[in-house]
């Protein structure tokens, strides 16, 4: 059977979302956003939700989110997007909002701002892609930069006596009562991609259901800031962050559960 | 037992030659080609077309969704 | 019939807000404007007009809910006192750079630092300079009464949307914390959905509707180009501004050797200075710059051509008048602008205002011509 | 007409809202009206007061420096606000806990024992409106009617049953307010 | 003899501080600044000197510990850009309000908002005005080769520690990401405690001796009376520092027709466009302000009385401009001032500088006098 | 026995300790604030580290404690304490470095200060005075303001759906590693200010052995916010505060300590 | 068994009424009298001196440190 | 002797780090000198370019419209800097991958196959010393001397093995330097 065959619009069984911009992402080769990018495009054509759609994009490698995601967007301050997202989502309680935060960004200069939407339970989804450094900025040290690690503010690997640990910020915002699902996924297989996409699915359908705030973290690389390849970053990853970070739902409950007693 | 067969199109201008797809593949269908497209980049392309099962594990992970998967049981 | 009531300045910006249909209020509590927010909490406008309001964990978070809320082309507002607003600063710079409408209030109080709870207008600079980072400008209105803390809030949005820029109240904890009889507007609904498309769809986040390309808040543009093209319009637009926008008030300035140029608070001081100056035979008027940005520069430009002299009269180390001087300047003239003020929450009295004119035009005064530097 | 008034004493005495029901009531006669309280930390157990200033025109400066009328319920308050009285102004105070009464010449002073007499008509908390009262003998500027409206326009609804014994009050301090001194 | 070498200005910020005897240094990534804190963390001077260097979780938590470290009479310091000094506001004007000697670098971008990453000069506002609350003076030190990236950071802690106040190094992302020649000072060692006692004992919080009382470092004055106070030295500090701060560099102002005035990168251009313009034949001299506050009034007066025009040169929309043309009007003089910029992090060519001198300028040129407003 | 045969200084159990200044302090009647300097100014001279301490005083009622104590002070502004805690400790490793900061201020406005200082693990004391209310600015929301519970922003009683929940900071503080010692611990009775007390000096022992974080919560009333009687605030905050906030250590341990595995 | 006794001493112009102390004492020692000190507060003092044990539950809850506390076996 | 010089390419080509290398061999020369890169985060796989200038005497604007030099290695930048070279200036380009060869007729124009010749010399990461020697050569502005001490100091000491090899290259491209046109 020749290909011409096989290749026809019947056979279609993986395509580019509609949801998907047309334009080539900036984003270094290999790099987790545009597999993140993609999930969350899918997903918005699925649920049929691009009308009422509002993303919030950081200042991060992912700020220009707004060029490939077909949907209204804001752009927010380094560390902002959730009081961003706040204000979107109190005053139209009807929209689909969601955040889409590197670690710098939400874990560093932004962590008050998270918590306490987390805390609020704002009615949103928060994506956290936590590639354990700052991409954008050149490969600096992140909250989440594991022990050891060599990033350009840690020349020498990070030391925790120096500058502290890396942050579970992730099952900090579970302990929260305004988060009804947080749950960490990962990219760096087929395997992972469809499991990370079931998750924000089901996310998104938290937040269309008006649960509180949903909040995927997806283990991610920075094969530029780690100065890898992108497969060694995938290795890399799977090695060093996923022990540190270990994949699957931290919390699946109903917003106002409280915490643990103590 | 239906076989099932699979083919995907790499859009060669899109691709960044990351070599994910080329890893993620399952039955070593994929390659990064010599030669680079006009951003200098190796693009991926079907080295062992015939292996394809069509299972689009390379199309989730292209992280610059360029790969579009055609498949068909005969 | 308007209803009349006697309401602090800042329970007055709270029922303002709701009647003229404003949809979101985020704020942090500060002395001496913690009344705006807890005004609002207690009137619970969200079960009357919808209207939400909502405590922040910071400042920084009500500016950026700020954005958020503006962004989507809703009525939205905050307040604050000096320390709050610089700590808005980052944000206020983006909600220019993205050019979005909405209200925030200063009611300041002594600086630098934590410093006092009384009342200043040490922050003019901060306001009409632009606090932030980059070229941008507020449009920042200036009220001198209850009655004018009530007007500035509907008029603040009309202007804010008028021009797609954020637009400041710039008060102070006297007016904040004063009670005085207030006209109340009537009732406006706030804008619907399809109202606000109608209007800004164009560029807000409402949800990207098929028949319409994607709409995108941002104040980034990576392209130096572009972004040089951006500063220009926004210049343009501060431009039209100056000229259409001026707002102030000039009182027995018509036969007034020394003008006397106070806004808010000392305004009111300065307006019984007038008096007792005229009461001892001094022509003095009192012009009242109603909008700081944009500066009622051109009636300063006439009036310096025929007075005498400039008095700036401030709570604050002398900022305004550098603003006088310009407008002087460019003028061509060169009768003097001095500077009367006091700090550290203290208001000046009527009486040593009009010590200062007599004691710094002194020389003007006894030989009754204007002198130059 | 304009009158420029001062009201102190401690925080707790009314002094806010003495001043308040007489802004209201100059807005009943279609008065302008400004109430400007001192605020601040100190306030909480520590003294308070407000300028009160009712005119028929257009109000200037609520700073003011020198007051037609200083109603003074402390020691602390009679020599803060004592020499700020215009010559020829009144200034009505409370003799109790004043250990230096005013010893001014120049202007008309009454006193009113309004502490005592609130304790004696069982009620401490009307204490302000007794004096209130007595600064309505000295000081005619509002008729009790608009006085009345204007107390039922400041208190919440669920107080307006406690408006005739305000209103007993203020005919009480009318009565009792004593003339000390008058140029 | 003294170390040569080739740097990029970020770099050479971060070597000077490790030289100059820095104890601390609390910094937030951000383009195009970064390298500071880099090359401190590759330096390790914790090793050498004892320096401190830490990433901080975000611009406002970095402000804070500066206040903290130079509470202690620590020679401490921290660099950003547009958007992260914005976020520094509040702090800023604690520290200010604390008198507190310390040292800011701003390497500036386009703005507002997020804007771009390229050069600018658009926070002259922000970093002279005070961005921050309240009455404040920041001492701003504008370098314009990486030698003077290097040798302000030392003159920005002396002036600092002179007048217990904040001092800012305004510079742009052109010179930090320039690389020149530059001749490095050498090591100075850090104060001991035993030094700051001596120096600093009277202020510094470094734990009570039984000796002395305690000390506290603070902004708040509760009582207005005694807030006046503080403001009022601070006013005097700033005129002192007015009067004997003013630093400056003139070239070819002598015979000068038309005066450029030009900082930071804007004044090597400009450099660029004297030479142009006398070979043109005009008579062009360049005022190049170093400190930014105090600015160089009295040498603007001098030239005003002389020049026949100003230009001042800068990548905003026109900032500085008004502090020449306050400076031209004290002079009792009414001769032009015109502006000319680029902005979005353009920087302007030689030539096009000497254009738009020739066309603002062109009457009087033409008739070859001055002429006022 | 007649007192003044009693009344001798070689009976004196019970004194104001020296570290106390000898000013009258601002505080309503009652209030919680004057408990926990008192603690403090008896173990700053119990430890005999007066010369050494530094304290960092926040925006909130106690922003005058550097009246009050007689230690060197910082007035830091409103919840950057840490933030200016960390710049002291840093700079001068050898000094007692404390601060001490309302509901308010910890746990709203700096969130991100004090999950960060503690996360790096800053070698200071932490006093975190959770009276549920902002005393301060007259009485307003605050993070930890019980649900129901009335505030000048909340006059009809905390509502969660659109104030969120009470945070439990002090449990997330413990979920650092940066921490070796967090407790929380009240001062409404005799035996709790004793234990209070206790558990200060073990904490600032453990400063001054350099063992990283020490994070002192201690549950308080603010009667004038409440708008109770002082013993009235102290019954209620028995009943109502506790359950939610129970006293005692939540962790004991060597900084460092990973925080729960998942 | 030695008999405990103990003393109080109320710093009368410090003390702000708030009734703490009262509370505190685990024999009805303190209460807050009529009077008033100059700052206006009903301030504590030793109502049942006999039944005073110099436990210092009150000077430890008083909270603007007031109470000066003896106590002497006998 | 002031030299005003762009050198462009892609990112990884070494154009910055032959500025470097440039102006630390001027430095060696006790010249002033002044690099100033383009920077961004469009450098990211993009282009990059760096305005490199030595001077005699103090250097004025680091900003330049005519350079007395471009250095070219590849289209994009080509195109964008061609017409940047002052009338009698010298523009030295790489043909590979260049579709579009300049076309001014009013500078001297060189070409050095400096791609082609580091595969040959069997290290593609010499290929900007390639270039480079082939600018030493059109313009002898510094001497090989002050070259080697300027790779010296600007090479970490554990490169500084690899110096003999980038002199090497160096020369090379002093020889292979080809003139296109001389005006
Ligand atoms: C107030 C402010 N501070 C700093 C920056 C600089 N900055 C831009 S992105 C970033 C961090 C990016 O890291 P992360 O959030 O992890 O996103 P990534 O690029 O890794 O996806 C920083 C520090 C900024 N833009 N604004
Ligand atoms: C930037 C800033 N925002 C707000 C304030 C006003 N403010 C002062 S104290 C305070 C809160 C006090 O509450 P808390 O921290 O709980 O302390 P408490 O008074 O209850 O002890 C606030 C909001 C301020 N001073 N600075
Ligand atoms: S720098 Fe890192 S995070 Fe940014 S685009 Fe490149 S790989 Fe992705
Ligand atoms: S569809 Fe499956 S088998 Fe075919 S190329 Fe892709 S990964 Fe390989
Ligand atoms: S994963 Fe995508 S971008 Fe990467 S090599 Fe394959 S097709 Fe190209
Ligand atoms: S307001 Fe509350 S916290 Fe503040 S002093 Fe009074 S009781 Fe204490
Ligand atoms: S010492 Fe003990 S027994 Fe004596 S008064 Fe105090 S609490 Fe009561
Ligand atoms: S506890 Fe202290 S302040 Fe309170 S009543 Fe007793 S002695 Fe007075
Ligand atoms: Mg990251
Ligand atoms: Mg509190």
């Amino acid at each position: 059977m020749e290909l011409k065959d096989l290749i026809k619009p019947e056979n279609l069984v993986y395509d580019k979302s509609k949801v998907q911009r047309d334009v080539y992402m900036h984003y270094c080769p290999g790099c987790s956003h545009g597999v993140v990018h993609k999930i969350l495009s899918e997903l918005i054509e699925e649920l049929d939700i691009q009308d009422k759609t509002i993303g919030i994009a950081p200042v991060g490698c992912a700020v220009f989110a707004y060029n490939y995601i077909d949907v209204d967007w804001q752009e927010a301050a380094h560390g902002r997007a959730p009081a961003v997202a706040t204000g979107v989502a109190r005053l139209n309680p009807e929209k689909f909002v969601f955040t889409y935060q590197g670690d710098g960004d939400l874990a560093s200069i932004g962590s008050a701002e998270i918590m306490h939407a987390c805390n609020r339970g704002e009615n949103i989804l928060v994506i956290f892609i936590n590639n354990g450094i700052y991409g954008m900025t050149g490969g600096q040290m992140a909250p989440t930069t594991l022990e050891g690690m060599v990033t350009s503010t840690t020349p020498s690997g990070r030391n925790t006596d120096l500058n502290g640990y890396p942050m579970k910020i992730t099952n900090l915002i579970a302990e929260l009562p305004g988060t009804s699902y947080v749950t960490r996924q990962a990219v760096h297989t087929a395997a992972a991609v469809r499991k990370c996409k079931r998750s924000v699915k089901k996310a998104i359908q938290n937040v269309l259901d008006k649960k509180g705030t949903s909040f995927v973290e997806v283990v991610s690389t920075c094969n530029s800031g780690w100065k890898m390849t992108p497969d060694g970053a995938n290795k890399w990853m799977a090695e060093n962050m996923l022990p540190y970070y270990p994949l699957g739902d931290l919390k699946d409950s109903i917003k106002g559960e409280p915490i643990s007693e103590n | 037992m239906a076989k099932v067969i699979g083919a995907v199109v790499v859009d060669k201008e899109g691709c960044k030659g990351c070599n994910l797809c080329v890893e993620a593949c399952p039955h070593d269908v994929l390659n990064l080609n010599k030669e680079v497209n006009s951003r200098g980049y190796h693009y991926s392309y079907m080295e062992n077309p015939e292996n394809c099962i069509g299972c689009a594990n390379c199309g989730v992970v292209c992280p610059d969704t360029c790969i579009t998967i055609y498949r068909m049981k005969i | 019939m308007a209803e009349i009531r006697l309401m602090k300045g800042n329970e007055v910006l709270a029922e303002a807000a709701i009647r003229c249909g404003c949809d979101g209020y985020f704020g942090y509590p500060i002395t001496p404007q913690s009344e705006v927010m807890e005004t609002l909490m207690a009137r619970e406008p969200w079960n009357e007009t919808g209207m939400v309001v909502l405590q922040a964990e910071s400042e920084v978070a009500a500016i950026n809910m700020l954005y958020g809320a503006a962004g989507t082309g809703k009525k939205s507002m905050t307040s604050s006192s000096s320390p709050g607003i610089s700590l808005m600063s980052e944000g206020l710079s983006y909600i220019a750079g993205a050019e979005l409408p909405c209200l925030v209030v200063n009611v300041q109080r002594g600086g630098p630092g934590l410093g006092t709870i009384q009342p200043s207008q040490a922050d003019y600079f901060q306001a009409v300079k632009g606090g932030g980072h980059g070229d941008y400008k507020l449009i920042v209105l200036a009220p001198s009464s209850v009655q004018e803390m009530n007007d500035f809030v509907d008029l603040g949005f009309e202007l804010a949307f008028k021009y797609r820029n954020p637009a400041m109240i710039l008060t102070d904890g006297a007016l904040g914390q004063m009670m005085e009889k207030v006209e109340l507007a009537e009732f406006k609904p706030r804008w619907t959905e399809e109202e606000i498309e109608n209007k800004f769809g164009v560029w807000a986040s409402t949800g990207k509707k098929t028949n319409r390309d994607r709409n995108v808040v941002t104040s980034l543009v990576m392209d130096s180009e572009e972004m040089e093209q951006n500063n220009l319009r926004f210049q343009e637009k501060y431009k039209k501004m100056e000229e259409e926008e001026v707002r102030y008030e000039a009182i027995q300035c018509e036969d007034a050797d020394f003008i006397i140029v106070a806004f808010g608070t000392c305004s009111r001081v300065c307006l019984k200075s007038v008096e007792l100056a005229r009461a001892k035979g001094l022509k003095v008027g009192l012009l009242r710059p109603i909008t700081l940005f944009p500066f009622p520069n051109k009636i300063i430009k006439e009036l310096a051509r025929k007075s005498k002299g400039f008095l700036s009269v401030e709570m604050s180390a002398g900022q305004m008048v550098e603003d006088i001087k310009l407008a002087v300047y460019e003028a061509g003239s060169t009768v003097r602008v001095n500077y009367y003020g006091r700090m550290g929450g203290i208001i000046p009295t009527p009486e040593e205002v009009v010590d200062a004119l007599e004691d710094k035009f002194s020389w003007e005064i006894s030989y009754g011509v204007k002198r130059s530097y | 007409m304009t009158e420029e008034m001062i009201i102190a004493g401690f925080g707790g005495q009314g002094v806010l809202s003495m001043g308040k029901i007489l802004a209201y009531s100059g807005i009943m006669e279609d008065k302008e009206v400004t109430w400007f309280p001192s605020y601040g930390p100190e306030m909480r157990g520590g003294t308070a007061n407000v300028t009160v200033i009712l005119s028929d025109t257009r109000i200037s400066s609520p700073i003011v420096k020198h007051f037609d009328t200083a109603i003074i319920l402390n020691q602390q308050s009679l020599d803060k606000f004592q020499d700020s009285v215009k010559p020829g102004g009144t200034l009505l105070y409370d003799p109790n806990g004043i250990i230096h009464p005013p010893e001014r010449t120049d202007i008309n002073i009454y006193k009113v024992d309004a502490t005592v007499t609130a304790v004696e008509m069982g009620n401490p908390k009307v204490f302000n409106m007794i004096v209130f009262g007595s600064y309505l003998k000295v000081r005619p500027i509002l008729t009790l009617d608009n006085v009345e409206k204007g107390l039922e326009k400041s208190l919440p609804v669920r107080y307006h049953k406690l408006i005739p014994l305000n209103i007993q009050a203020i005919k009480k301090g009318q009565e009792i307010v004593e003339s000390v001194l008058e140029v």
